[in-house]
């Protein structure tokens, strides 16, 4: 849209969001929110950018097509899923480990990286979905 | 003399009461419109209130954790309108807006 | 609670079901939407409004103090939310396409997989 | 800028030597670390970016003033049984040409009292704003070129 | 916070203890293989020489986990894995009975024949957007849906495959397409929608969603729950997945629209998911209200056969025939589940390995026709025979699988169901299935006498056109592999017909299924 | 069932003819025409294999032997020899050899012989199976390769209409009796348990005393009455005369369409002997006999003379069979043979007169005796035995079925005359096949006939001589075929002694009479003819047009009912699903007592309500819109006020979704709908939208009660509590949401994002990719 | 103590802005076109909703959720004129008119009006 104020703010907004979205991933475990909401957010923030500043840029800045991107989350996905295969248990077991970085105790799992597929997937799809149409608009 | 604690059930209600009217309020005006930008604004209207009411809740169930889901609305609520003004605005002197026109909103400047 | 919702239900889905009666495509996906929502309504209804706190384990607890709201149905349409949506978008794309390739969007007009004019096959060997 | 990071650099090491990454931990760093370059102020140029921070909280005290107040004024008008407005838009010639801080006034104003950015020109010389009382929009103009325009010219120039 | 040892103890009581062997896996690689392969697939999607490799190599592992998967099923009986170690029925069973796995193997052949036959028939725009993911996705769905021991599960595979079959569908974007594709998507959304509600209102019957869990408790809530009405709504839901009348609008709708590839794998496998739904539901958890309805379903059945097979005499397209024939073959298969009889259930079970494996054939062969011919009308294919003898030979075939002629397929399930209905009473029924095989011989006989035998007036054998020379190559490759089986179940159905008995002495007495999730519910 | 495993050496005969099928086009290929000496060593093989069981069975053994072949549906590849399928296996081997030799010759350079011969061998090898098939579903499957294979060769001209249409004429009505069958034999099964003719016959009675007899008795008709062409089922012969002449000679005179003459006499044992059966059989022969040679005078054609008179012979056979003495079952065994050596003789030199004069108009031929005298002879072999004269075995025949009928009461006086008349005409018939194309002036032919090859001539000469010798050595062709096939038909020892050495009687001088009508009948063939087409032309109507009229209207009826059903239109097939849901859920509601209880009124809070009636309004909002883009933004009230709902009800996660879902509904919708003109609101006619309120508000209705019966039972938690139990302890998750969905549950997640993923994929693919139609357009406008 | 003074101002936050809200739901209902309700809207709506996050955060223990409830509102305030602005122009734009008692309109003549 052809308007100063919201092209100067929506890059900022973009950046914000995501940054919210990220977090709201990565506290899903624990309180509302997870991948699912996370990858929601995610894919708004780029809409908002794409809508304010064109379809252009924001392909330039995933670098990735969305859609691989989305092919990535799922293969995580599934993958993290597939992981208890080498530990004798079910699939889609949660298998913990505590990793020491930095001083800080961090939890990592595969119900993480399962999640984070999850993220992945939705803010793939989605902003592929909301850039394609948008430049059908543009086109 | 009520108690603080008191007070605050008090002031949840009073506050769940007040933002119950004014989610009516702002129906009607979604409702009536009577044009697609009243109503788009009437919807804005209603995630704000959305999103005071879920502090209500928040406060009410101790849960503070919700502060997050009313950031997130106002998030979304941003985007829903961005997207319809970018829908008006594609979409100028088109039927359906002269349509609306029974009340003498719009001019006919498209003929 | 679960009778108001009961009812509300019943509302959900006759107006979701009589939207989707309709000849435009559009107001078919209006009913799409309300369909869902319906059902979603109908699996949070179904698990019991048994309590009105939200399944979260305190951070000082090992299991959750007092009674929760039902977890399961949440997560089922958590679910169901989210492949509803994607259906819906899907539809939603369809529908635009199907409109700028025919030329309408309503049911009397979508008539090119299955003419109006058909044929009989040929009687003959 | 660059100050600004080294700041925040150093309520990271400060954060990292006192082994907690709490955030009242890290804003203690960096309150330290605005001390301590404090110190060497010589040495890495003025510490122009205090004095703007200050301008700038000192921006959005007022921008609160004003928000608190036009939403009381709102509120008086809505409430009023006769509602007496004269609305219109006017265009309001801007002084400021940055992006940033045409998108900033226009924002501020919509905020405030009984006006709202409709839109900027083309050549973004102009801002049209609605306004409820359009009745003198010549002081509208003053107000803001005296009132938001200037400070936001103080902030950032 | 819960002291370690405390932890330890609850464990066993929440987890599945014993080690998994690798060999167990085999329960999810159906799913597990295409889904991985699909995402990489996305991952590289513009290179687009890499897909149809790689699809066809997960097809084939696929193809091989589901034939291990059989012969150890067959051997040891249902077996299941509970997602995530937690007990059932908390976390998500798989369980792999006949009925799933001979169902899952048979559609996975069915797929892997149609990705040799896409090389040729699907360009570089088509596996761009995505042909062969959505393949692949939707094998993972189909075989999800086979598998799975949670209803919810069921729901979530049945969506998967959906919205890989809308994509299948669209791909290409033709007008007929895009307007069959909405009524398919539409229809099929409502369907899937009332079976989530059904689902939704079994769980607030019965607190869970296991299968084998609602099996064991269906007894002690049948005189409190309203299981009845349930179940005529899942007969709704998965009527309407199986496209049987009065719900089978949206399959002749859009059949015959998208690639013929495509066509060929949804007429293969797409119904019999309904069909296998309502084995796995309504015959093996409702047995008591199935019988109740089983006079409603035999009426069902009979009128989709007959009304089915009488759209496909008013067609003169090829793929709008094989539509309504499919439809016929759905009413066939509901035949053997309004009896509820083993014999019945198995010959429904023989029914749709059979009509898989037909169903596609005809349609791969409608494919290759038109690559010879230039065109699916009845009204202007003909002399076929001139120039291909041995399209002909399986055209011949196959049209006697459909009508259920020997030497083919078509044969023995429609024995097996005849017998069946006879001896349960039900001759009129056995009357519907003799008649619609016989309207089947007249409307696909006709359809190969006008297309192979009539004559288009040339002497010599035509040149097919240059362009068609692969579709012919692999057209062929594709439609021998399928005649295998279809003469194989013809001439020697003996193996067919023992898997098919197993699977629905499982459904009749589902105890073995129970057994292998809840191992401590049926010790004597 | 207990099979005897074992005869390793009849299974392979039996496989033998598929066997040369498979090899008959690449031998063609080699050799030419006379590739058919080689493929004939085949049946020849199988001739000389059956002759072994001669004796045994003439000692009165019956041979069960075989395989087992689909054990769970107690089908075994097994065979029954017996008189009865011995004496039909020597004549479908013996003639086999010899039409398919007359193949070899009939068809010689023509570009699909091999094709040809392969479809006649598998035919063959079919036809075989059929007859000597023990288990009743082996029966079966041979039986309809029977007419499969049929179809093939009715059709093998197949770019003649005529052919296409008779071919699948033969398909459909065989196939029609074929079904028939198979439901007549499974009846049988069910009310016998028997599942093979040997068990049948075994205990005979079980079957007559079944109250399942009836329905047997008439589907097993029904098959049998297909097959073997009886009235009104007979017209598919005459136009299966189609088929090159081979087929004409093997398939529809001397082999397959005896295959329900087969099944009549095999089931005769048991099915026989009731006042049913020996009246339908007798009436339907009887009338069948009298139509189909009354049908044959009226031909001009030699093969539709001949095949009509065929369609008389199979007449007569049921008539004999089902007469029920063991005289008539006698006669009708001697008629079988004898019918089948004269008639596919006698086919066989019409196909050579054909062959060789280029037409088989018996009004344009004659005078060809000089020229083709080996045909003559052959043909004249075949009338005298057609006609009943000695020394011939067909003499043998008509003495022994006079000697059965005769006029003992006013039934057999009756079936006496219809015998009579019938073999009056067929004796007509006959000779003027046999005489009419020799006799007389040379006439100018299409082309110039002279004697045909060896391998043409053989076969008929061959089949008049067997049929002199069986009479002349009748004792020993009565000991080896006639007796035993006797006793098997009729089910108890029999013994047949009639001889050329006729007695003095009632059987000779009908005979005499029946010569003496058949002769007038022959003189006056041409006004018979004439009268016969004016019967014809004045009857106007006959099953073959009513064939043709009930496909039509198969297919006019299908079509109409197709339109109405499937119609194309989406608001209709939404209205039929809804409507069919409404049922679905109220009638088993009311017919089972599913309804619930009376409800309490709700106790909730005053905001609850208010959100409640929001969600509502915002229905009500998105229904009453008058377009479309207000019913878009209205639909974000209810989405809203569910979002709030979710969230007063401890679901914040819920609610959380539920907005962002909701509003990124409403932006994909406002987002793809910029572009689209969009026509003003819904204008249905008033009609309609009571309908779609009506089914609506029933469904709604239904799903309310529902809910509310399911939500009055007790819940069982059970789920929930261990998900809260383990969360935190072992899932190390303190949200037990999202817990259940990324570990509990977390292969639903996996399934869902799967759909998200193709949906965008797919999404992408509709937004991309332009329809071929509209590339080509551009492409043609900008080159 | 302290607890008592949280409830205290959380309590009279919730009023205060709820009752703002209201104030912006009337104006909406009352004010005679879509310019003027847009200052109810985006000024006493933003602001009660704002006035309530912060009653949230006030009531809250932990810090986190206060510095997330600060970033809230400062978002809000960030979006709100955005939207305001970006729906005000484009009704113009679309031939929204002015309400008929208005007593100016400088964009009516602007020269890069489309
Ligand atoms: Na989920
Ligand atoms: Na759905």
């Amino acid at each position: 849209m052809r308007t100063v104020i919201f092209r100067t703010v929506a890059p900022y907004l973009t950046s914000l969001m995501l940054l919210f979205s990220v977090f709201v991933l990565l506290r899903g475990h624990n309180e509302p929110g997870g991948g699912f909401i996370g990858g929601l957010i995610a894919a708004s923030a780029l809409a908002i950018y794409g809508i304010a500043c064109g379809v252009a840029p924001v392909r330039r800045a995933v670098y990735f097509h969305p859609m691989a991107i989305s092919g990535f989350g799922l293969l995580m996905a599934a993958l993290s899923g597939v992981f208890s295969i080498f530990f004798q248990v079910p699939l889609l077991t949660g298998l913990w480990a505590k990793v020491s970085f930095l001083g800080v105790e961090l939890d990592l799992s595969t119900v993480l990286f399962f999640d984070i597929g999850v993220y992945l997937v939705v803010v793939g799809s989605i902003t592929s979905i909301a850039l394609a149409l948008e430049e059908r608009e543009r086109a | 003399m009520i108690s603080p604690e008191e007070f605050l059930r008090l002031a949840e209600l009073i506050a769940l009461a007040v933002l119950s009217l004014s989610f009516l309020l702002t129906v009607i005006r979604v409702m009536v419109g009577p044009s697609l930008p009243d109503r788009v604004l009437g919807l804005d209207m209603l995630v704000i209130i959305a999103i005071g009411f879920i502090a209500v809740l928040g406060i009410r169930t101790g849960f503070t954790l919700y502060i997050d889901i009313a950031i997130a609305l106002g998030l979304v609520g941003f985007l829903a309108t961005v997207a319809f003004a970018r829908f008006i605005m594609s979409r100028r002197y088109e039927e359906e807006f002269v349509q609306e026109d029974d009340e003498g909103i719009y001019v006919d400047r498209g003929e | 609670m679960e009778t108001v919702l009961s009812v509300l239900v019943g509302l959900f889905f006759a107006a979701a079901i009589y939207l989707m009666l309709s000849k435009h495509i559009i107001r078919i996906m209006l009913g799409v939407v309300l369909f869902g929502n319906a059902v979603n309504l109908t699996l949070f209804t179904a698990g019991r409004v048994v309590s009105e706190v939200p399944p979260i384990i305190p951070e000082a607890l090992p299991v959750p103090p007092e009674l929760t709201a039902n977890p399961l149905p949440q997560a089922l349409i958590l679910t169901a939310i989210v492949i509803a949506f994607s259906i819906f978008a899907f539809l939603m794309v369809l529908t635009f396409r199907a409109y700028q390739e025919l030329g309408t969007d309503d049911a009397e007009g979508m008539r090119v997989a299955e003419p109006k004019d058909d044929a009989m096959p040929p009687l003959g060997y | 800028m660059t100050p600004y990071l080294v700041n925040f650099l150093f309520a990271f090491v400060w954060a990292a030597v006192t082994g907690s990454f709490t955030l009242p931990n890290l804003a203690f760093g960096f309150l330290m670390g605005v001390a301590v370059l404090y110190l060497i102020r010589e040495q890495i140029g003025t510490l122009g970016y205090l004095t703007r921070t200050w301008r700038l909280l000192s921006l959005a005290v007022m921008f609160f003033y004003e928000l608190v107040l036009s939403s009381v004024r709102v509120a008086t008008l809505v409430l009023s049984p006769r509602m007496d407005i004269k609305p219109g838009i006017f265009a309001y010639p801007l002084k400021v040409d940055r992006d940033f801080e045409i998108t900033m006034l226009a924002n501020l104003i919509t905020l405030t009292p009984g006006t709202l950015s409709v839109d900027v020109s083309e050549d973004r010389r102009t801002l049209y704003i609605h306004a409820i009382d359009c009745s003198d929009p010549e002081s509208a103009r003053r107000d803001i070129a005296d009132g938001f325009e200037r400070k936001i010219l103080e902030a950032f120039r | 916070m819960a002291a370690d040892t405390e932890k330890a103890a609850d464990l066993s009581q929440a987890m599945i203890t014993e080690p998994v062997a690798l060999a167990d896996w085999l329960i999810v690689a159906p799913v597990a293989i295409p889904l991985v392969f699909a995402a990489f697939l996305l991952t590289v999607r513009h290179r687009t020489w890499l897909h149809a490799g790689v699809a066809l190599v997960a097809f084939a592992l696929t193809l091989a986990a589901n034939a291990g998967l059989l012969a150890r099923v067959l051997a040891e009986g249902p077996l299941a894995m509970t997602m995530g170690r937690w007990l059932p029925p908390f976390g998500i069973s798989f369980v792999a009975d006949p009925l799933g796995v001979a169902l899952s193997l048979v559609g996975v052949l069915v797929a892997a024949v149609c990705a040799v036959f896409a090389v040729a028939d699907i360009g570089t725009t088509g596996r761009r957007y995505g042909f062969y993911p959505f393949m692949l996705l939707m094998m993972a769905g189909v075989s999800g849906a086979f598998l799975t021991g949670d209803l919810f599960n069921l729901y979530v595979w049945f969506e998967v495959f959906l919205i890989a079959s809308f994509g299948l569908l669209v791909l290409g974007c033709e007008h007929r397409q895009l307007d069959g594709a909405l009524k398919y998507a539409i229809l099929n959304l409502v369907g899937t929608t009332l079976f989530l509600t059904a689902t939704a209102l079994l769980y607030g019957t019965f607190g869970t969603l296991n299968m084998a869990d609602v099996q064991s408790k269906a007894a002690e809530l049948r005189d409190t729950a309203p299981l009845a009405t349930l179940a005529t709504l899942f007969l709704f839901a998965f009527a309407m997945k199986a496209a049987a009348f009065p719900l089978n609008f949206w399959l002749p709708a859009s059949y015959h629209t998208p690639r013929i590839v495509v066509a060929a794998l949804f007429g293969g496998i797409l119904t019999k998911i309904g069909v296998y739904a309502l084995l796995r539901v309504l015959v093996m958890l409702f047995e008591p209200e199935r019988a109740l309805l089983s006079d409603v379903i035999a009426w069902v059945a009979a009128a989709t056969m007959v009304l089915g097979i009488m759209g496909a005499l008013a067609q003169s397209d090829m793929r709008r025939v094989l539509g309504f024939v499919v439809i016929s073959g759905v009413g066939i298969m509901l035949a053997g589940i309004a009896l509820g009889t083993e014999a019945g259930l198995a010959g429904a079970i023989v029914y749709a390995v059979h009509s898989m494996l037909a169903m596609t054939a005809l349609y791969l062969l409608a494919g290759v026709m038109n690559g010879v011919g230039g065109s699916y009308s009845v009204e202007t294919l003909k002399g076929l025979y001139r120039g291909h003898p041995l399209l002909t030979a399986f055209a011949l075939l196959l049209v006697l699988a459909a009508a259920g002629l020997p030497p083919a397929s078509g044969l023995w399930p429609k024995v097996m169901l005849v017998q069946a209905s006879l001896a349960a009473g039900a001759p009129w029924l056995a009357f519907a299935i003799l008649a619609t095989g016989i309207l089947t011989t007249l409307a696909l006989g006709r359809v190969f006498a006008l297309t192979f035998w009539r004559s288009d007036g040339g002497d010599t054998a035509p040149a097919a056109p240059a362009e068609a020379a692969p579709v012919l190559r692999l057209g062929y490759a594709s439609l021998a592999a399928l005649m295998l089986p279809i003469l194989a179940l013809g001439l020697y159905p003996e193996p067919f017909i023992n898997v098919a008995e197993a699977a629905a002495a499982v459904l009749v007495d589902p105890t073995g299924y129970v057994g292998a999730v809840f191992p401590e519910r049926v010790q004597p | 069932m207990d099979v005897v495993e074992g005869q390793l050496i009849t299974a392979l005969i039996l496989a033998l003819p598929f066997a040369g099928a498979l090899v008959a086009p690449v031998l063609v290929r080699w050799f030419g025409h006379n590739a058919a000496w080689l493929l004939a060593l085949l049946p020849l093989a199988a001739f000389v294999h059956f002759l072994g069981f001669l004796g045994p069975v003439a000692a009165g053994e019956t041979v069960v032997a075989g395989y087992p072949w689909i054990p769970s549906l107690g089908v075994d590849f097994s065979w029954l020899i017996d008189g009865l399928s011995l004496t039909f296996a020597l004549l479908i081997t013996g003639i086999g050899t010899l039409i398919v030799l007359y193949s070899g010759g009939y068809l010689k350079g023509h570009p699909h012989q091999g094709r040809f011969l392969s479809f006649m061998l598998m035919f063959m090898g079919s036809m075989l199976g059929l007859v000597v098939a023990d288990s009743f579903l082996t029966l079966f499957v041979f039986w309809e390769l029977t007419s499969i294979t049929s179809f093939l060769l009715i059709g093998f001209d197949h770019r003649r209409e005529a052919s296409r249409r008779a071919a699948l004429q033969a398909l459909v009505v065989t196939g029609l009796g074929g079904l028939a069958l198979l439901a007549g034999l499974l009846v049988i099964r069910a009310a016998t348990g028997a599942g093979a003719m040997s068990e049948l016959l075994a205990a005979p009675d079980l079957l007559r005393d079944s109250p399942l007899y009836l329905a047997a008795f008439l589907l097993v008709l029904g098959g049998a009455f297909t097959k073997s062409a009886q009235f009104p089922f007979h017209f598919w012969l005459p136009n299966a005369m189609e088929a090159p002449t081979p087929v004409s000679a093997y398939l529809h005179s001397a082999t397959m369409v005896k295959a329900g003459v087969y099944l009549v006499m095999r089931l005769n044992p048991a099915m026989g002997d009731t006042a049913l059966w020996e009246t339908v059989l007798p009436v339907f022969g009887g009338t069948t006999l009298i139509v189909g040679t009354l049908l044959a005078v009226r031909q001009t054609d030699l093969k539709l003379m001949l095949a009509y008179t065929t369609v008389a012979s199979l007449g007569l056979l049921v008539m004999l069979t089902g007469f029920g003495n063991k005289l008539a079952v006698a006669a009708a065994v001697l008629y079988l043979v004898a019918h089948s050596l004269f008639k596919g003789g006698l086919f066989m030199v019409a196909g050579l007169v054909d062959h060789e004069s280029g037409t088989r108009d018996i009004t344009r031929l004659g005078g060809l005796m000089r020229a083709m005298p080996i045909t003559f002879a052959a043909a004249v072999l075949g009338a005298v035995s057609m006609g009943g004269l000695p020394p011939l075995f067909g003499f043998l025949a008509k003495e022994e079925m006079y000697a059965a009928l005769g006029f003992a009461d006013g039934w057999s006086t009756l079936f006496t005359i219809v015998a009579v008349v019938g073999n009056a005409l067929m004796f007509a018939v006959g000779f003027a096949v046999a005489l009419k194309p020799f006799l007389g002036e040379k006439v100018e032919t299409p082309k110039h006939a002279h004697e045909g090859p060896a391998l043409m001539w053989l076969g008929p000469l061959t089949l008049g001589l067997v049929a002199l010798a069986a009479a002349l050595w009748s004792q020993t062709s009565h000991r080896f075929v006639t007796d035993p096939m006797t006793s098997a038909v009729y089910g108890e020892p029999a013994t047949v002694t009639i001889s050329l050495i006729p007695h003095v009687g009632m059987a000779l001088y009908l005979s005499i009479g029946t010569v003496a009508l058949g002769i007038l009948a022959y003189l006056a063939l041409a006004r018979g003819r004439a009268a016969m087409a004016a019967t014809l032309a004045a009857i106007g109507w006959g099953p073959d047009r009513g064939f043709d009229q009930a496909v039509g209207g198969t297919v006019r009826l299908s079509y109409a009912v197709t339109r109405v059903v499937q119609s194309g239109r989406l608001d209709y097939y939404m209205l039929a699903t809804f409507a069919v849901f409404a049922l679905a859920l109220l009638v088993p509601m009311l017919a089972f007592g599913d309804l619930p209880t009376q409800p309490r009124f709700p106790v909730i809070a005053f905001y609850e309500w208010t959100i409640i009636l929001i969600a509502a309004f915002g229905l009500w909002a998105v229904l009453r819109a008058r377009n479309r883009l207000t019913a878009i933004v209205s639909l974000g009230i209810q989405g809203l006020a569910l979002a709030v709902l979710f969230m007063l009800l401890g679901a914040p996660d819920l609610s959380f979704t539920q907005f962002m879902v909701e509003t990124l509904s409403v932006v994909i919708l406002a987002l793809v709908m910029t572009r689209l003109r969009l026509s003003p609101a819904d204008h249905r006619p008033t009609p309609e939208k009571l309908t779609g309120m009506a089914v609506a508000g029933v469904c709604g209705l239904a799903l309310t009660l529902i809910l509310l019966r399911v939500t009055q039972i007790p819940f069982d938690g059970e789920l929930s509590a261990f998900f809260a139990e383990h969360a935190r302890v072992i899932a190390h998750g303190r949200n037990i949401v999202n817990v259940i969905i990324v570990d509990y549950r977390a292969l639903d997640t996996l399934g869902e994002i799967a759909v998200v993923m193709v949906a965008g994929l797919a999404i992408l693919a509709l937004v991309r990719i332009r329809p071929r139609r509209r590339r080509d357009a551009a492409a043609q406008t900008e080159g | 103590m302290i607890g008592t003074v949280q409830n205290l101002v959380a309590g009279g936050l919730m009023i205060v802005g709820s009752f703002f809200v209201l104030v912006a739901a009337i104006g909406l209902l009352r004010l005679p076109d879509l310019y003027t309700r847009m200052h109810a809207a985006s000024k006493a709506g933003t602001l009660g909703s704002g006035v309530m996050i912060i009653a949230l955060a006030v009531f809250a223990e932990d810090e986190a959720t206060v510095t997330r409830a600060l970033a809230g509102v400062v978002f809000f305030l960030l979006t709100a004129p955005i939207s305001a602005h970006l729906l005000a122009k484009a009704a113009y734009a679309a031939g929204y008119r002015l309400w008929r008692h208005s007593v100016h309109d400088d964009m009516k003549d602007r020269p890069d009006a489309g």
